[in-house]
């Protein structure tokens, strides 16, 4: 398999078939509590997709050029990896919402809310796991973030029906998102035939 | 014992240079805002998980100070920091009435 | 003695399972598809939380109010990791079945929470407490999950059969799609309880 | 500038000591993991070559065809002083993470036996792969790696072809005979090269 197959095979593959947030439950707590509304779930996914592609870089360098010739790998990942992110992600909001009012608007408030966001941290652990090299790390990025997008949106579009149709007081709320997740999440299962 | 070394330097460096960085930003790029709003933010837990439905705890505050949000908006917090909230406001009410 | 009692009791009350649910929810649909990943999972969520509010609390009046949140974090981390390390040490083929799910307990939001409501305001003691509260309340949540879970789709609680082998285990039970089913049952069973409760007072 | 000072030193502090802390436990747990991976590698090399063989790692690295798939370490599995076969631990990408497997191949290209050592395949379904209680020949008993026993390496290792896939993970599946495959091709062309002898 050429260089260029496999980046587009990990791409569908973190995309659909291993979709982040239906069959890797990662990123819910936004997922269920954003999305009931339509323009916070385009602006999280946004600022998901900038952060998720950031992070892999940044933490792809700091994996190959520090802990892996150190040895320290195996018990200064979570520690190292987590505070570059955090701090990063908060150096970027500060800057933004001094320079950039606008975009701060739009994009800037998701991102205190992305630091602590498994979604971001736990890409950067399955590409270490993965041993993927920078470039195939940044698709896997890109891929599970426009994942995460696609489920947002999804999602958010179903709750904006939902909002008008007349649910028993058992579903309301929560509830009818968790479910509706599943049969979403039963429907991206049916991705897994795709790659070979 | 060289183990010990490096990791102690590479994690104490990473924490003193974020530690100056965040420092400095926070210095240089100071934005004014709404005071009850910084207030209730300050009281907020920052777990920036988005349970409550706003994007963060930041915007949470906000709302809250706006009145767009009830006290017990935060979901982590519970009672013990809707009660915070609660007197932050009420502090902060006493306040303007005064000046 | 009453008072930490009220501590413990604050984390398994009927209202914190909601809590957990709405925020503890990455790990307790992806580790309940069998018990014995949910208990390990506990373990170590327990371990994070309970030693990070005790660290938390004997620093609380050293930490700058700035920089909290990243040195909070850090303090999460290396309780993760150690976690990571003893369950790789000595359950090593549980812990290749979850690992990312134990990673990830350094991102969860009810430790975070818990640090920052909790144990940067209170003594060490109440922290201790409001840790082992906390911990009996999530850890009972995602046991009795992965139970119901494991016993419909696999006819078997922790790898003992319960049901005889005649009963055709309903697969999609373990699936990932029927976790995101069952804690929707339960958030609503959940949420009525208690909008009930309310109206009676 | 008095207060960026203070956040440098408490945030480097807090980090040195974590640092340190990690580097002592993970000190102390390091032998244990090692012990304990000794014991499961000693373990599943008895497995994947059934009877009562020596092994001896070699310190070689053999190259694999298909990029995607790895080859690690090689085991030499020797009968007295003649080598007659060869375990190689290859890595092949899954349906999450890659599925490491430890795979025996005897000196005339049959397959001797087949072990997962890590993998994180989707419970009930690619998990099945390594579940000793899921057969998928139930008459015969026999379970998905069962199948590759005696297997030749020069067939051609197709799901639903010449092997029994596992119901609903196509990806395991393939993912596994394909490991088993080239691990197998690699070892019998080393041997025929004069490799081992």
């Amino acid at each position: 398999m050429s260089y260029l197959a496999n980046l587009a095979k990990i791409f569908v593959a973190s995309a659909f078939v291993n979709n982040i947030v239906l069959l890797q439950f990662l990123g819910l707590c936004s997922y269920i509590g954003l999305t009931d509304n339509m323009d916070a779930s385009i602006g999280m996914g946004y600022a998901v997709t900038f952060v998720t592609v950031v992070a892999a870089a940044v933490t792809w360098i700091i994996d190959h050029w520090i802990l892996i010739p150190y040895h320290l790998q195996p018990f200064l990942q979570i520690v190292s990896f987590i505070l570059v992110i955090g701090s990063l992600v908060g150096l970027v909001e500060i800057y933004i919402k001094k320079m950039s009012p606008n975009l701060y608007k739009s994009m800037g408030i998701y991102l205190p809310l992305i630091a602590t966001n498994c979604l971001i941290l736990g890409v950067t652990f399955i590409n270490s796991m993965h041993n993927f090299d920078f470039v195939e790390s940044i698709v896997e990025a890109t891929g599970s973030a426009l994942g995460y997008f696609m489920a947002m949106l999804i999602l958010a579009g179903i709750r904006e029906r939902l909002r008008n149709s007349e649910l028993p007081d058992f579903f309301k709320g929560k509830a009818i998102a968790f479910m509706v997740s599943g049969i979403v999440a039963l429907a991206f299962m049916g991705f897994q035939g795709m790659i070979k | 014992m060289k183990t010990f070394v490096i990791s102690i330097l590479t994690v104490g460096g990473f924490g003193a240079l974020f530690g100056a960085l965040l420092g400095y930003f926070a210095e240089k790029y100071k934005v004014e805002e709404n005071p009850l709003a910084k207030a209730i933010y300050d009281v907020l837990p920052h777990g920036e998980c988005g349970a409550c439905g706003f994007p963060g705890c930041h915007p949470c505050a906000e709302a809250i100070a706006e009145g767009r949000a009830p006290v017990d908006a935060c979901v982590v917090g519970g009672a013990a920091t809707a009660a915070k909230v609660k007197k932050v406001i009420e502090e902060f009410k006493k306040e303007k009435v005064k000046s | 003695m009453k008072k930490y009692l009220k501590i413990i009791w604050n984390g398994i009350s009927p209202s914190n399972p909601v809590l957990i649910l709405a925020i503890g929810l990455c790990s307790v649909i992806a580790v309940t598809n069998s018990v014995k990943n949910a208990l390990l999972m506990s373990f170590a969520f327990s371990f994070v939380l309970i030693a990070s509010e005790i660290i938390i609390s004997a620093l609380r009046k050293a930490i700058p109010n700035e920089i909290r949140v990243p040195i909070f974090v850090v303090v999460i981390a290396t309780f993760t990791t150690i976690a990571a390390l003893l369950a790789r040490a000595y359950f090593s083929s549980i812990y290749e079945a979850i690992k990312l799910y134990i990673l990830l307990v350094v991102v969860n939001c009810i430790i975070i929470g818990r640090a920052e409501a909790f144990a940067y305001k209170n003594p060490v003691i109440d922290s201790l407490f409001d840790g082992i509260g906390m911990s009996i309340g999530y850890s009972w949540v995602i046991l009795a999950i992965a139970a119901v879970r494991e016993l419909f789709g696999n006819g078997t609680i922790a790898g003992l059969q319960v049901f005889p082998s005649a009963y055709k285990p309903a697969l999609v039970m373990i699936l990932p799609p029927a976790g995101f089913l069952v804690i929707g049952v339960l958030v609503g069973w959940l949420e009525t309880t208690l909008k009930k409760k309310e109206a009676k007072k | 500038m008095n207060k960026i000072m203070k956040l440098t030193l408490v945030l480097g502090l807090i980090g040195a000591i974590s640092g340190g802390t990690l580097a002592g436990v993970y000190k102390f747990t390091a032998p244990v993991i090692k012990a304990q991976d000794a014991k499961e590698l000693q373990a599943g090399l008895s497995e994947v070559f059934p009877g009562n063989y020596e092994f001896k790692k070699l310190e070689i690295k053999l190259k694999s065809p298909d990029p995607a798939i790895q080859i690690g370490d090689v085991y030499a599995v020797k009968s007295g002083k003649n080598v007659i076969g060869a375990i190689l631990k290859v890595s092949s990408p899954g349906d999450q993470a890659p599925i490491v497997m430890l795979v025996g191949v005897k000196k005339d290209g049959r397959i001797s036996g087949v072990k997962i050592l890590q993998s994180l395949e989707t419970p009930g379904l690619g998990a099945n792969a390594s579940n000793p209680h899921y057969y998928v020949n139930k008459e015969k008993k026999i379970t998905f790696l069962d199948q590759f026993k005696n297997k030749k390496v020069t067939d051609p290792f197709v799901p639903k072809k010449d092997v029994i896939a596992i119901t609903g993970a196509t990806i395991t599946s393939t993912a596994v005979s394909k490991g088993v495959k080239i691990a197998g091709e690699v070892a019998y062309s080393y041997f025929k090269k004069g490799g081992g002898s």
